[in-house]
Formats: C-alpha cells, sequence, structure tokens
C-alpha cells in the first residue's frame, strides 16, 4: 500500500517536474522570438508590393491605384482590418486575396488564370500577390479589427465560416475545432490559438500575413488556411474562394477589436 | 540586381545604429530541390558598409548566414542627414548597392 | 567542472596539438577577399588556424547572445560583442554546422566591436563568438537549442 | 445510399429534439457543399473521403461543442461495435517501431504520396517518453502509463481500443479512430502499445 502510494506521489512530483521543464521551454521560444522582432525580412515584400501596387501591368496597363479594397477606389490605408466585406459591384463578399483577383483582372485586363498564378511563391518564382498582400496588410498597422457584418451576405459568409470550423470529416475526423476551440492547447510545442476566445483569435488574425522563417516567404491567410486544411488531412481548398473567404470572415469577425500587427514573423 | 534592401541608419547621441535587412536565397549548395536535385550554393560572400566614403564595416559571409539576410551594428562619427551605403556581392559575382540617410 | 570549462580544456587540447606540430602560422586575416580555408573550416579550432591564429583563450570580454532554444533552426538570432580593447576582427562560428565559420566583420576603429546578425544551425551546437583584440584570440561559446515542431511534415 | 440512411438518421435525431448547442439552420449552403464546390481533391487527401462523412462525424459536426447524453450514448455504441482486437490474441509489439510511429506525422495530408506509410503522430498531443521535450497537451499525458496500470488483460483490450476507436468512449473526442479509420495498422497498433506498455518503454522509465 505505501510503496504504491510512494510510487504515485513520485510519478506525481517526477510529472509535475516535466511541466515546469517544458513551460521554460516555451518561454525560452518567447524569447527567440523577441530576439526576431526586430528587422523582419516581411518588410522587403511590403516595399516590393508597394512597388507592384504602382506600377502599370497587364494587358491595360494600368496600375492598381483605382482598386477599390472597400474603401474607395485607390484607398489602401486602414482597408484591410475591414475586410472581408460585402461589394455592391460583384454583390457577394470578398476577402483581401479574393478582391486582389478581382481587380486584376477587371483593372488590368488579367485572365482569372494570370490574377491568380502563383499564390504562394518559392525561391525560384516569387509571388506577386504575396508581395501585394504584405504591402496592403502593412498599411493597417495599429488599426482595430472591424470586419463588418451588417450586410446579411456579411452575416451569412460569417454562419458558413462557422459551418467549416466546425466540420468534422477525413480519415482522421479532424475539424478547425478540434485544435482551436480550447484554451491552453498546444501540437508539440506550437501554441494553438483558441478561435472562440476573443483575445486568442485577435492575437492569430492580426499577426498574419507573416513572414514564415522556415520558408523563407511571406505567407497570406490563403495559405494559413491551406496548410491547416493539409494537416486536417482535407483536399486543397480553391484560392480565392467563396468557402475561404467564409472561414476568413468567421476568423475577422471573431477577432474584432484587435490591434492589426502584420506582416509579422512566426516560425 | 536582386531586389532592394531595407536600410535603416539612426543616431542616438553620437552613435549611429545601422540596420539592414537583404533579399537573398543564401543558398548553402546542401539543398534538395523537389526533383531530388542538388541546388547549387549561392549566397552573399561580401559586404561593405560605407559612411559617405569611409568603410564602417566589411564583413564576409558563409552559406549559414540565414535566407533573407539580417545585420546590424553600430558606428561613430555620423550626422543627421549623412548617406550610410551598403554594398553586397553574391557568389555568382552579382553585387546591389543601396543607401539610406540618417535618420 | 562546467561546460563552458570543459570546452575551454578541449580547444586548448586542439590548438596546442596543432602549433606543437608546426601547422599554424599567422597569416593576414584582413585580406579583403573572401578566404574559402576559413569558410571551409570544420572547426572553431580549425578556423582559427586557417585565420592565422597562433593561440586563444575563453574571455569574459566577448560575449554572445542568443537564444537558449530556437524554434527553428533555420534562423537563429546571435549577438556577438567585445569589451576587450583593441577589438578589430569578430566572427561567429556554429560547431556542428557542415562549415563552422558562418559570418567574420573587420571592425575598422570608431564601429562598435558589436553585430547582430542571424545564422542557419543544422542541429544544436556551440555557437561561438571569436574576436581578435590587440593581436590576441578570443572565444566565448554558448548552446543552443534547435527543436523541430508542428503537425506532420 | 449509406451515406443517405445515415443522414437520415441524423436528421431523426435533430427532429426529436436533441438537446446541446447545434449549429443553427439557415440559407446558406452546408459544409460540404462549400468543401464539394471549393475543394479540389490533392494526393491521398480526396473530396470523396471527406463528402462520406460517417454517423459520428455527421453527428460531432452538427453538435461540436457539446451533446445531450441520448446522443453521446449512440455514438459510444456504435462504435463500440466497430473495434476488431488483434486476431492472434498478441497486443504488444516493438516499442521501439512505436516509438517512430509516434513521431511521425506523416500520411493521408495533401501533401504526401497515396500509399505511402501513415504515422501516429502521438507525440502531437501527448507526453510519453520523457526524451521528448517536444510533445503537445490536447491529449493527457501518457508518461509512464504502463508503470502506473501493469498490463493486465483489462488494460491491454482497453488501450487497443481506445487507440482502435476512441469514440467508443467518448462521443467526439479529438482523437482520430486510428484502426477504425485504417490509419494505422494492426501491426503498427501493437508496437504503439508496446511504447505505452512495454516495462522496458522509454514511456515507463
Amino acid at each position: 500500500m505505501n510503496h504504491k502510494l510512494l510510487a504515485l506521489a513520485g510519478a506525481l512530483a517526477l510529472a509535475q517536474a516535466m511541466v515546469h521543464a517544458q513551460t521554460s521551454s516555451t518561454d525560452e521560444i518567447a524569447k527567440y522570438r523577441q530576439m526576431l522582432a526586430d528587422g523582419n525580412p516581411a518588410e522587403l515584400w511590403e516595399m516590393r508590393g508597394e512597388e507592384l501596387w504602382k506600377t502599370k501591368a497587364g494587358p491595360n496597363q494600368v496600375s492598381l491605384e483605382r482598386c477599390d479594397l472597400g474603401l474607395g477606389p485607390g484607398v489602401v490605408k486602414g482597408a484591410y482590418v475591414t475586410l472581408p466585406r460585402y461589394f455592391k459591384d460583384v454583390n457577394k463578399v470578398m476577402d483581401l486575396e479574393a478582391r486582389l483577383v478581382y481587380c486584376r483582372t477587371t483593372l488590368q485586363g488579367l485572365t482569372q488564370a494570370e490574377a491568380t498564378q502563383t499564390p504562394f511563391g518559392s525561391t525560384a518564382k516569387q509571388s506577386t500577390i504575396e508581395a501585394l498582400v504584405a504591402y496592403i496588410t502593412s498599411e493597417s498597422r495599429g488599426m482595430k479589427m472591424a470586419a463588418p457584418t451588417g450586410h446579411p451576405l456579411e452575416k451569412q459568409a460569417y454562419e458558413d465560416g462557422k459551418k467549416l470550423f466546425y466540420l468534422r470529416g477525413g480519415s482522421h475526423d479532424f475539424a478547425c475545432a478540434t485544435c482551436h476551440s480550447a484554451d491552453g492547447k498546444r501540437i508539440r510545442l506550437q501554441e494553438l490559438p483558441n478561435i472562440l476566445n476573443p483575445a486568442n483569435a485577435q492575437m492569430a488574425y492580426t499577426t498574419w500575413p507573416a513572414y514564415r522563417v522556415s520558408q523563407g516567404e511571406v505567407r497570406t491567410m490563403q495559405h494559413r488556411l491551406n496548410d491547416c486544411y493539409r494537416q486536417q488531412r482535407f483536399p486543397e481548398p480553391v484560392y480565392a474562394s467563396d468557402a475561404l473567404t467564409a472561414l476568413t470572415m468567421f476568423l475577422a469577425k471573431n477577432a474584432e477589436g484587435g490591434v492589426y500587427a502584420a506582416p509579422a514573423l512566426k516560425r | 540586381m536582386g531586389n532592394p534592401m531595407r536600410i535603416r541608419a539612426s543616431l542616438t547621441g553620437d552613435t549611429v545604429e545601422v540596420k539592414v535587412l537583404m533579399r537573398h536565397d543564401m543558398e548553402t549548395g546542401l539543398r534538395k530541390d523537389a526533383a531530388g536535385a542538388l541546388i547549387p550554393a549561392l549566397f552573399i560572400k561580401n559586404l561593405v558598409a560605407k559612411h559617405k566614403d569611409k568603410v564602417v564595416l566589411d564583413a564576409n559571409f558563409g552559406p549559414s548566414v540565414s535566407k533573407d539576410p539580417f545585420l546590424s551594428f553600430k558606428f561613430k562619427g555620423g550626422a543627421a542627414g549623412d548617406k550610410v551605403s551598403i554594398t553586397w556581392t553574391d557568389t555568382a559575382g552579382d553585387s546591389r548597392t543601396d543607401e539610406a540617410s540618417i535618420t | 567542472m562546467n561546460q563552458q570549462r570543459r570546452n575551454v580544456m578541449r580547444i586548448t587540447a586542439a590548438l596546442g596539438a596543432a602549433f606543437a606540430a608546426g601547422i599554424l602560422h599567422p597569416r593576414d586575416v584582413f585580406a579583403a577577399e573572401w578566404n574559402a580555408a576559413v569558410f571551409d573550416a570544420k572547426s572553431l579550432a580549425a578556423a582559427v588556424k586557417a585565420l592565422g591564429g597562433d593561440k586563444f583563450d575563453v574571455s569574459a570580454d566577448v560575449a554572445i547572445i542568443g537564444p537558449d532554444i530556437a524554434e527553428n533552426g533555420a534562423v537563429v538570432p546571435v549577438s556577438v560583442s567585445s569589451k576587450a580593447p583593441g577589438t578589430d576582427f569578430m566572427a561567429i562560428l556554429v560547431d556542428k554546422n557542415p562549415s563552422a565559420m558562418s559570418a567574420s566583420f573587420n571592425i575598422p576603429p570608431g564601429t562598435e566591436p558589436a553585430v547582430t546578425t542571424r545564422v542557419k544551425m543544422a542541429s544544436t551546437s556551440d555557437v561561438h563568438a571569436l574576436c581578435r583584440a590587440n593581436g590576441k584570440w578570443l572565444v566565448a561559446s554558448k548552446e543552443i537549442k534547435v527543436t523541430l515542431g508542428g503537425c506532420g511534415g | 445510399m449509406i451515406t443517405k440512411t445515415i443522414r437520415a438518421s441524423v436528421l431523426a435525431l435533430l427532429a426529436t429534439g436533441a438537446t446541446g448547442a447545434a449549429i443553427a439552420a439557415d440559407k446558406g449552403p452546408t459544409a460540404l457543399e462549400m468543401i464539394s464546390k471549393d475543394f479540389r481533391s490533392k494526393g491521398p487527401a480526396t473530396l470523396e473521403r471527406v463528402l462520406a462523412q460517417d454517423e459520428a462525424q455527421q453527428l460531432c459536426s452538427a453538435y461540436p461543442m457539446q451533446r445531450s447524453a441520448k446522443i453521446n450514448a449512440q455514438i459510444e455504441a456504435s462504435q463500440t461495435k466497430t473495434i476488431k482486437y488483434p486476431a492472434d490474441g498478441v497486443y504488444l509489439g516493438k516499442w521501439q517501431e512505436g516509438e517512430k510511429v509516434a513521431q511521425s506525422g506523416r500520411g493521408m495530408q495533401s501533401s504526401d504520396a497515396v500509399g505511402a506509410p501513415n504515422g501516429g503522430n502521438c507525440y502531437a498531443c501527448h507526453q510519453i517518453s520523457k526524451q521528448e521535450i517536444s510533445f503537445g497537451n490536447i491529449g493527457p499525458s501518457l508518461y509512464q502509463y504502463g508503470k502506473l496500470r501493469g498490463n493486465s488483460e483489462a488494460v491491454l483490450k482497453y488501450t487497443w481500443a481506445k487507440i482502435y476507436n476512441a469514440q467508443a468512449f467518448t462521443a467526439c473526442s479529438n482523437m482520430p479512430r486510428f484502426g477504425h479509420n485504417g490509419v494505422l495498422t494492426e501491426a503498427q497498433i501493437k508496437d504503439v502499445m508496446a511504447l505505452l506498455l512495454d516495462p522496458a518503454s522509454p514511456a515507463n522509465q
């Protein structure tokens, strides 16, 4: 009896010590991130994106400076924190990446295929989209997240996004909610934001896009969601599709009031 | 060649702090592409920082400096408005120079 | 015996042997040219040798700052600095990388012997700050752990 | 056909006033309609696999956060029936192989090769051995799992069943149904069992 109790007490003490060791690991990783905060290579993408925004391109040889991101033609400042939103000209809700495709096809005259080409860049092939998104989002830094849900289609997009968030399926029974609906959870040492907790949702949403040090590229929200779905063992989302706009709306609304702080830097 | 650098040079007291971000892949020569073929080494090997015409830092990099390199250092003797220029040269002989004013 | 002291002994022993065997020759480390022998060196000792150093010491005047744990070995922030008078050369070396030398800096008068950059690390390793001050070679070292993480491949 | 029947039974449950926080019905597309329209099969991650939701997946999607005791009991009963114990009666394989399965997160992702071996990715959610400090906490710590429980027949059968189909014990558990969904082979489950229960396994040191 006593032996068993002692063994159990020993095991508990050991478990406690190990929890302690892991807490210090996550603290150290926080320090690591702090050391990288100054001098984010994403600034290089922001610079290139601003250049691309102002450069005449496409068959129509016009810049994107007349693109309406929701605050009027050419207004970039503060546009991102009000996306996704309803656009009257297309009678639907669009997120930033869907809207950019729209502007590049309608203003610059690119085909849909051209405007969605290389959404995710690589060493061999830089992405125009990632640079444009880095520039546009950087122009909302310091502002509060305020995705609107006043229009019925905006509300509907939010509800559709919520349905996707909870959808369980595939070989592993995973939903977004499997990893992102409880506080204080981690995969390995990677902390998982609880999207149902406003503080977590804000922290997560306001730090995308991000320069991913593991990839050496700036990645957009769409890339983040694609990679979530990949790990969820789901098929691949179509770039700038309605489903992803809906899910993005769900995330953006949950992050309402958070101070936008991207492009950020992540592992 | 290459994308522009991001250079910040800020004066505090009599010291100028320079922070530079360079867009460069810094290929080690040890990485493989999707097809399994080795990607040849291609990295910045030299960087020279000048304040007006005076060299304030002369660096050599190996392939193990991170992709999109960041460098910060401090020197004395600069004044607001002075130009700081940075030149890098990579193993293929490509080179790029950018400059910024001290603020 | 602490880790740092063990390192000192290991380094000193290796260098001593190289020196005794007459392998080490002082060389001009200020050649602006990129020195392949330095960047191909497989260890701190070999790199110092290639730089033309004769002996060196672990010194409290040299500091190396980095994270205890790096979330990703592709980008590890490292700062090196020296309080030793006459510091005119600094370098960052990663012990367990295929080649140890990451970056070296010539420090002209007027420039502070303090630089920050980011290096790749193949695995958990000692990282060294190597300085030359008034002709003396000084070293400070720190172990940085590299973790992997995330779900799936 | 099968999916239709299940769908009908789920709808019946929804209609019979099952309590719990169900996703509200609305005018928009269903989640599966959105997947069907805006997702594309890639590698082993196919549209068909996601669209073929079974009863547990449908109910857990409809009632993600909480369910009535009745729904939970229904799921747990149907999932219990799926459990297949090892034909040869041998429950423990090699812990060394189990450790590899626990470390690997590969398999069934759109980036993986079709037919490539699957990992169990146990460390993503569980602590197991003290050597591995990079472990998650979505599931409970399994450190000293065997040391604390022994390996009686009852412990062997329970552990096997839990890995095979966790929803037999906890409806809508976050844990994949490794055996039932064919994520791990019988041999792989034996190896993971050994990792948890073999006294020589690092998990029990």
